[in-house]
């Protein structure tokens, strides 16, 4: 095969003040025309950072201080700006992850595509906007004509990412470099995005390396994956070889991690290559603890109960009622979750999943419908202290594990915060204990305490959310994607660490996310929504293997092909 | 990454360590400027126990000791090492004495802005709603009157408004209200910006869901997270405030002339620049330049490094 | 495009409403009135005529309503000082503020936004640095000294350029011009520059910040991948999103402008309104204060009316909505 | 190009227009405006001054003050009032005739109620028409001072006045500004050209004044520029754009004589500084001692034994004062070197005198000072405070403008206050009448000597003026005695002119163009 793009030995180092990262270590690597390459690896492997170097466009102050970059036999590297620049966008495109921000607001997609084929094809005036229009309608935009005089904004997500890959081919590259493509994008469109790129790479014998962190992305376009691990490449090989039989024990780990959609396990493999791995839990005794003292008796009916919700958000104020823009965000939604099971919500970005859990949390108040939480009514007087004390029965984790905590509190003052205002300990000191104790059963350790949330990992973080949702013993557990913004070996051990709790305490869970292989691991039934209102209730295996709904079905469908993944070894 | 590993250990490394620390101490401009700021508040505040007279005891002044060049120049007593001013008062108190009063002015002038502006910021942007709109309009409506303008207003009806004995002690608490009155829609509106940030974030919902109450969550969740940028408004706000009172003082609408802050100084000095007098407007001028540029440094790098885009 | 517009309208209004009623409280804070009006040996009953007569003992919303429908007439009353119909005044000193307020923005405009520019783009070279310093020194420049500092230099000491006062005047109907005569502008230049170099050192500063920021994004950095040349990615992408925020607070920069307009006009004795402002606070001439201050805020509200037209013109967001 | 074009050619309209066509245009500037055009409006300093040179009265005051004829050409008193014959042939600017009925009209002008005049006309009970050229003012009873009070009466046409419908001076009742507050039609040598109040006003010469080649002075046109601040004032002095400045400030003189091409001239004003105390009521506003220390004749020695005038004299007004004892300068008729010499200055002894008086440990008293009226007012009362301090008097400063600072006087709402008086009249009746007469409007001291009021009203009517004189001298021997002010001193006056400029200097700080000289 011949090689468009090859790497030899590539470093890449970011001199700080504390010294030098190497972001990228003796990374070689190569991608033929007509063939995708996905650069897999967990956040921080550096992977990003060889898209970057190849292009010329590292953020100040990396550089490459070693190896070469051979771009159709020519060396990249040492290249003055002005060569480089006749090179981005002519010979070798790029694409970005976020397409919400990779456009000019200001201008008029056409103005941006014109602007970029005058720079790439010296064409001028009206043959520049016919192939603005011809690069439209490729990458599957209808109607491109009237359409270039369109801003960004007025372009959906998936609609954007499609411009953005058109403004890379304007050039006619015979190289693309997409750095998490579909990262920002649903499933649905994640799955067109890919099959466009795949579409473009063989109609064009374009060369594509594909950065991403998504196993299944890579499965489902890759011809040829290259590992990478802490800025090295681990495993390089056929996209079947790799994903089937992984040679390095941290691509079998990785591989492992990933939640498969094909069955049942009763807890995900956790990625033992890590080093300095989770600490084993310290167990407490649930029924003598603290936390086991506030499960007084136990009803075996509902938790949750969901009648009717609706709920509209204002988009555009008026004074007069009809004149306002609503966009109807939850709309007829009734279900209800027995005590201590787990009940998944899944559905795309904008189905309501996140507004049913904040209506049950009470971040938001209902216009119209019933929330009870152990059979009280919690809805209709929110206010009131028999809803308040219901209330304090659920808790919920959520997604981000950078905003959830606050930066200017010491883990100890975060987790003890409910202890403290509700009194639950007597003194000071058994609030530290406590504190302590239950930090230990997140697996974080006592002595992360009087440390600040910055000092963590994006996994601990998380931990340190539990641990405080814990500290409020709730009853329920509402947890709003609390893994899709970590990678994939943490998400292993949070999601294990939920499990054990749930099973542990006794809780009941509404696990929200839209990943439907995680919500089938996690999950005892499942509700699917979209549009505001739900489509199917149905017990998870029975979702799973014999879905009811259309739209049940498209989704299952857009799961990305995990066929190629062997069994690997747990 | 791997260079986490070796954390450090003790608490002045961990000092050293933190980013904003150690901006400051490799930026030659940020160390210069709080020294000098530091230097100018330590010099104006024990002002009682440096200055070699006390300028506002009428007793100590003799005016026929009026008019004194430096003491450099001919004509100049050892005693009075920048000259004295037409009555006969030390150059060199007068200026120590009258910078502690600017930045004493613009200091609390500044403070009253910022817990102003910051609370009604944070209910503005916590609250929402028609508390919301209420206080951003009187903001919109504060920011429709110019700072200067209001301030001369203010001083005026304070004038008007005070009886006669009181006018005088109270010249200062009126310049401070007229100066702090103008300043706080900034802080409410930065302060709102980043409470509605804040507000959103997941943190603060976690603590609504705990079940505290709204004053607590503002007070104790998104308070602190808000005030990075305040801090920044407010040293910029200082090294405003204090030009504030001075250009008030200078149009006369400010501090008298009995107990003069550095803009009084420059208005009375003024009278005799052409006369030859030149150190009476001078010093006077240059310690309010000197003393406002080190705040604006201090408040330029702090913005540098607050903000981690721009590192 | 209207609606926005008429919502905008409304709250001018709404706050032109609150600021004409701070001015009309002025009548009543600012001492009694009548005391102003009257001489010294005027007896109790020619002070209570003349109560009755202004209609000082009407209700405060009946004299509120007053106020606001003579106000909207233009009409302000007779200057305690002068005599004369504030409205007059205001309007004969309108052209001298308004002429320097405008020389002094294009001036802090121009050379800010351009040094502004180059900064952020430069933004390591000497050059840059040295523009940053002289910038920081001339935030921390009040006015009053900058004009004492010209006048000692310019006109006193180099005799090029006078020290005071406008002249040169050309008259166009009731408006009075300097800006048509050699005289005229050699006398608005030291009051002009003055009153620009601070905002002209704030919108360098903003700009710069702003051009900073902006390069930091993501389109920015698209632009690049796809070998945009450095001027394209400066002008065509950075600076027309650099002008967003820009305007804004250009806005407000104008209306500062006009507020230290007082402070310039006094020290360089410059015949505008700035200075009937400071004379008549001097002599607690309250009408032409309140006036003053109407005129002022309906200045400011007009300049922000026109800050949020413009950015219709410059930000699409906004102009087609989503 | 087209722009340049039209620049150059607006550029050479320029400067064809600027250089002054009239030849000699006299450009000043000091710090107040005229406050109005209309002649009986408004009594104040720069506004009778400004409108005197457009308006003229029936006698008038040269340069050394002497009383000279100006719209009348001579003036006999007699038992019930004072004839006066008219200049024949004089025209207002419009073209009309000066007579008698104008006479009678502008003194029912000035006598009217919305007049600021009123009281200085008062001694007028009514003009009696003789023929068209001869008029009588009938006075109650004989007033041997009559043509000193009429020298700021100014004469307004009466036609002019009925057809503009400024028949009454402006007033406050009325809505609107009258005609006459910005036009003027007098007789005066200057015709008004244009105003802008606080900004420019420009007189041209009146070829048809009655006076023409009458008097030295060879002025085409007046540029006057008020200047508040008075560096600035001083400024345009020092870049050439003013000729002459009437006001700068006294520290700024030697810079100004020591420049190229300006001179200084000073007399010494009809002016004098002083401090009141009230010592009138029985319980100080502002102090902390128990009663008024002010009552006490010791506490007012002490005061005034406590001021170093001469320091005052040296330091703050760069030597041009005359230290002094009372309240009235020389020039001023009652005016002696023995009351004029000054209490002098002892401390020591001052603090004696208060220990004296039950004030070992002094008192606290508010100074209120006005901060734009005389020269370096304020900075006399800070020296003042430093110099009170020094035996124990803890003074604390209230620096107003002059607007708030009279009207606490007249309404004798402070304790301790600085005043100036000048006298127009030259004689001391009128520094009696207002000062110290107990019920004189600006006697704000409370001081009350039954001798001196006796005095005050005696020689309002004594025509035999040897007489009149000794009552004169009596009071003020008496005044000297009881001390009810602080005198400091006699202003001088000074004046900042450019060479090649003639500006004769008059007590009165009132510049008479008519006899400016350009060489």
């Amino acid at each position: 095969m011949t090689e468009l793009l090859k790497t030899n030995d590539l470093d890449v180092e970011f001199p700080t003040r504390r010294g030098t990262v190497r972001a990228a270590r003796s990374v070689s690597l190569a991608v033929g025309p007509g063939e995708v390459v996905g650069l897999v690896g967990e956040s921080g492997a550096g992977k990003s950072t060889i898209g970057n170097a190849i292009i010329d466009l590292l953020e100040a102050p990396g550089r490459v201080s070693a190896g070469s970059i051979l771009f159709e036999g020519e060396e990249l590297c040492g290249r003055s700006e002005s060569e480089m620049r006749s090179i981005r966008g002519d010979r070798i495109g790029m694409i970005f992850q976020d397409p919400q921000t990779s456009l000019n607001p200001l201008m008029t997609i056409g103005a941006q595509l014109i602007e970029t084929i005058e720079k790439t094809c010296d064409l001028r005036g009206s043959s520049a906007k016919t192939r603005a229009v011809e690069l439209l309608e490729q990458v599957g935009i209808t109607e491109a004509l009237p359409r270039l005089a369109a801003y960004p904004h007025q372009f959906s997500g998936g609609m954007r990412q499609r411009v953005v890959i058109a403004l890379a081919l304007a050039g006619d590259p015979d190289l693309i470099i997409a750095d998490e493509p579909t990262t920002a994008l649903d499933v649905s469109i994640q799955a067109q995005i890919l099959d466009l790129l795949k579409r473009l790479c063989r109609e064009r014998d374009l060369g594509v390396i594909i950065v991403t962190h998504d196993i299944g992305v890579v499965a489902s376009i890759a011809d040829r994956v290259v590992v990478m691990y802490r800025g090295e490449v681990v495993e390089t090989g056929d996209v079947a070889q790799v994903l089937g039989a992984p040679r390095h024990e941290y691509t079998k780990s990785l591989i492992a991690a990933v939640p498969r959609a094909d069955g049942k396990l009763d807890r995900f493999s956790s990625v033992d290559y890590i080093e300095g791995n989770v600490e084993p839990f310290q167990r407490i005794d649930i029924q003598t603890h603290w936390l086991g003292q506030a499960q007084h008796e136990r009803t075996s009916g509902n938790a949750i109960e969901v009648e009717k919700l609706e709920l509209s958000f204002v988009l555009q104020k008026a004074i007069i009622k009809r004149n306002r823009k609503l966009v109807r965000a939850v709309a007829d939604v009734s279900f209800e979750v027995k005590e201590g099971e787990t009940f998944g919500l899944v559905g795309e970005s904008g189905s309501g999943k996140s507004t049913v859990a904040r209506l049950i949390a009470g971040l938001h108040r209902p216009d119209a419908g019933v929330i009870r939480v152990n059979g009280q009514d919690v809805s209709s007087s929110p206010r009131s202290g028999a809803a308040r004390d219901a209330r304090r029965a659920v808790q919920m984790i959520f997604q981000d594990p950078y905003s959830s905590l606050n930066a200017r509190m010491r883990v100890i003052d975060i987790v003890a915060e409910p202890i403290r205002f509700y009194r639950t300990a007597s003194n000071e000191a058994e609030t530290r204990k406590i504190v302590g104790e239950l930090l230990d059963h997140v697996g974080l350790g006592a002595q992360a305490s009087l440390r600040y949330p910055h000092e963590f990992s994006g996994g601990q973080r998380q931990r340190i959310s539990i641990a405080r949702a814990l500290a409020s013993r709730p009853r329920i557990l509402i947890c709003d994607e609390p893994t899709s913004a970590l990678d994939v070996s943490v998400q292993a051990t949070i999601l294990n660490l939920l499990k054990d709790l749930q099973q542990e305490l006794g809780l009941t869970m509404l696990f929200i996310s839209h990943d439907l292989p995680v919500v089938r691991q996690m999950c005892d039934r499942i509700a699917v929504m979209r549009h505001g209102s739900l489509c199917e209730v149905a017990d998870a295996e029975t979702l799973f293997s014999d879905p009811q709904h259309e739209y049940s079905r498209h989704l299952l469908d857009l799961m990305p092909r995990m066929d190629l993944l062997g069994k690997a070894e747990v | 990454m791997s260079l986490q590993e070796n954390r450090p250990t003790t608490r002045w490394q961990r000092v050293r360590d933190n980013d904003i620390v150690w901006s400051f101490i490799h930026s030659p401009g940020a160390v210069f400027a709080a020294a000098i700021t530091l230097f100018a508040i330590l010099a104006c505040v024990f002002a009682p126990l440096i200055a070699p007279f006390d300028p506002f005891d009428p007793a100590q002044i003799s005016l026929w000791d009026g008019k004194l060049p430096p003491a450099w120049i001919e004509g100049g007593q050892p005693q009075y090492l920048l000259g004295t001013d037409n009555q006969g008062r030390d150059m060199l108190s007068t200026i120590l004495y009258g910078g502690r009063l600017s930045i004493m002015v613009g200091a609390a002038a500044v403070c009253l802005g910022m817990v102003l502006g910051v609370t009604l910021g944070v209910i503005s942007g916590y609250v929402g709603g028609v508390t919301d709109a209420i206080i951003m309009r009187i903001a919109d409506v504060q920011l429709t009157i110019p700072g200067i303008l209001l301030a001369i207003l203010i001083n005026g009806i304070g004038r008007a408004f005070l009886p006669l004995e009181l006018r005088q002690e109270f010249a200062v608490y009126v310049v401070i209200l007229a100066i702090g009155l103008t300043d706080w829609p900034q802080f409410a509106r930065v302060t709102r910006g980043a409470t509605l940030v804040e507000a959103n974030k997941e943190y603060v919902q976690a603590a609504r869901i705990i079940g505290l109450p709204g004053w607590l969550i503002m007070l104790r969740h998104i308070l602190p997270n808000t005030l990075r940028p305040v801090l920044v408004i407010a040293t910029i706000g200082l090294a405003l405030a204090i030009i504030a009172e001075a250009t008030l003082s200078f149009l006369g609408q400010g501090i008298p002339p009995t107990t003069p802050s550095l803009g009084t100084l420059i208005r009375v000095g003024n009278d005799y620049l052409f006369s030859g007098l030149w150190w009476i407007t001078l010093f006077p001028a240059i310690a309010l330049v000197v003393l406002v540029f080190a705040v604006n440094l201090l408040g330029d790098w702090m913005r540098d490094a607050l903000n981690p885009k721009l590192r | 495009m209207i609606f926005f517009v008429l919502k905008r309208l409304a709250q001018s209004v709404l706050v032109m409403a609150i600021v004409s009623a701070v001015s009309f409280s002025l009548f009543n804070f600012v001492g009694d009135p009548v005391n102003n009006m009257v001489g010294q040996d005027a007896t109790r009953e020619q002070r209570i005529e003349i109560r009755q007569q202004l209609g000082l003992d009407d209700p405060i919303l009946t004299q509120y309503a007053r106020f606001l429908g003579n106000a909207l007439q233009g009409d302000f009353g007779l200057s305690y000082r002068i005599k004369r119909p504030v409205d007059e005044l205001i309007l004969e000193r309108l052209p001298a503020t308004l002429e320097l307020v405008f020389v002094s923005a294009i001036i802090a405009l121009v050379v800010g936004i351009t040094l502004g520019i180059y900064t952020g783009i430069r933004r390591s070279a000497w050059t840059s640095r040295i523009i940053l310093s002289v910038s920081l020194v001339g935030v921390s420049l009040p006015t009053f000294i900058i004009g004492i500092a010209l006048i000692y230099v310019f006109a006193v000491h180099l005799r090029w350029l006078p020290s005071s006062g406008r002249s040169g005047t050309m008259e166009f109907g009731w408006w009075k011009t300097s800006l048509l005569t050699i005289d005229g502008w050699r006398a608005i230049i030291l009051p002009a520059i003055t009153l620009s170099l601070f905002q002209l050192t704030l919108i360098l500063r903003l700009v710069r910040a702003e051009m900073l920021e902006v390069m930091q994004t993501d389109f920015i950095k698209f632009a690049r991948a796809r070998g945009l040349s450095e001027r394209a990615i400066n002008f065509r992408h950075a600076l027309r999103n650099t002008l967003v925020p820009v305007i804004t607070i250009i806005g407000l920069n104008i209306g500062g402008l006009i507020a230290f307009s007082v402070i310039t006009e006094t020290v360089f004795q410059w015949p505008g309104t700035g200075l009937m402002f400071i004379q008549a606070v001097d002599f607690v001439d309250v009408p032409i204060m309140a006036a003053y201050l109407v005129f002022v805020a309906l200045l400011f509200v007009l300049i922000n009316l026109v800050v949020d037209i413009l950015y219709f013109v410059v930000d699409p967001r906004i102009r087609l909505g989503n | 190009m087209h722009y340049g074009k039209m620049l150059a050619v607006s550029a050479t309209a320029l400067i064809l227009a600027s250089p002054a066509l009239a030849e000699n245009v006299f450009r000043w500037t000091s710090q107040g405006d005229a406050l109005t055009m209309d002649p009986h409006s408004q009594n104040e300093g720069p506004t009778n001054a400004m409108n005197g040179q457009i308006y003229e009265a029936l006698v008038t005051r040269d340069a050394a003050l002497t009383l000279q004829p100006e719209l009348a050409e001579s003036w006999e008193a007699g038992a019930d009032g004072w004839t006066f014959k008219l200049r024949q042939g004089v025209k207002f600017h419009d073209g009309a005739d000066f007579t008698a009925e104008d006479v009678v009209f502008s003194f029912e002008r000035a006598k009217h109620e919305a007049s600021d005049f009123k009281e200085q006309a008062k001694s007028v009970a009514s003009v009696e028409v003789i023929d068209d050229y001869t008029v009588k003012l009938l006075t109650d009873g004989a007033n041997p001072i009559l043509p000193n009070q009429l020298t700021s009466i100014y004469m307004i046409d009466k036609g002019w006045a009925e057809a503009n419908n400024v028949v009454a001076p402006q007033d406050f009742k009325a809505k609107e500004e009258t005609y006459a507050v910005r036009n003027a039609n007098g007789t005066g040598p200057f015709v008004l050209e244009s105003r802008a109040p606080d900004e420019m006003t420009v007189l041209m010469r009146n070829g048809d004044w009655w006076g023409e080649g009458m008097f030295p002075g060879n002025i085409d046109k007046i540029e006057y520029r008020p200047i508040t601040n008075a560096a600035t004032r001083v400024a345009a002095l020092l870049s050439g754009e003013v000729d002459f400045v009437l006001d700068p400030p006294l520290q700024d003189l030697k810079r100004i004589e020591g420049s190229d091409g300006l001179h200084v001239t000073t007399v010494a004003q009809i002016r004098s500084i002083f401090f009141g105390m009230d010592q009138g009521i029985d319980k100080l506003r502002t102090s902390d001692a128990e009663g008024n220390p002010f009552k006490d004749p010791k506490v007012r020695e002490a005061m005034n034994l406590a001021i170093d005038k001469a320091a005052i004299q040296r330091v703050v007004m760069e030597g041009l004062s005359f230290p002094t004892g009372m309240i009235t300068p020389p020039g001023v008729l009652g005016n002696t070197p023995g009351n004029d010499e000054s209490y002098g200055f002892d401390a020591a002894k001052a603090k004696a005198l208060l220990a004296e008086a039950g004030y070992p440990d002094g008192f606290s008293v508010q100074l209120d000072c006005p901060n734009n009226r005389y020269n370096n007012d304020e900075k006399i009362c800070q020296a003042a405070v430093a110099m009170l301090a020094k035996i124990g008097v803890r003074v604390s400063l209230d620096a107003i403008p002059k607007a708030q600072h009279f009207p606490k006087i007249q309404k004798r709402e402070t304790d301790f206050y600085m005043l100036g008086w000048g006298v127009p009249t030259l004689d001391s009746h009128y520094v009696f009448s207002y000062l110290l007469e107990s019920s004189g409007s600006w006697n704000a001291t409370g001081y009350k000597n039954d001798r001196v009021d006796e005095i005050t009203a005696a020689i309002t009517t004594e025509i035999d003026i040897d007489k009149r004189t000794m009552m004169i001298d009596e009071a003020w021997s008496l005044v000297k005695a009881d001390m009810p002010y602080v005198p400091i001193h006699h202003q001088v006056l000074a004046w900042g002119i450019a060479d090649g400029w003639d500006v004769p200097i008059a007590a009165d700080d009132a510049v008479r163009p008519r006899f400016v000289v350009k060489q």
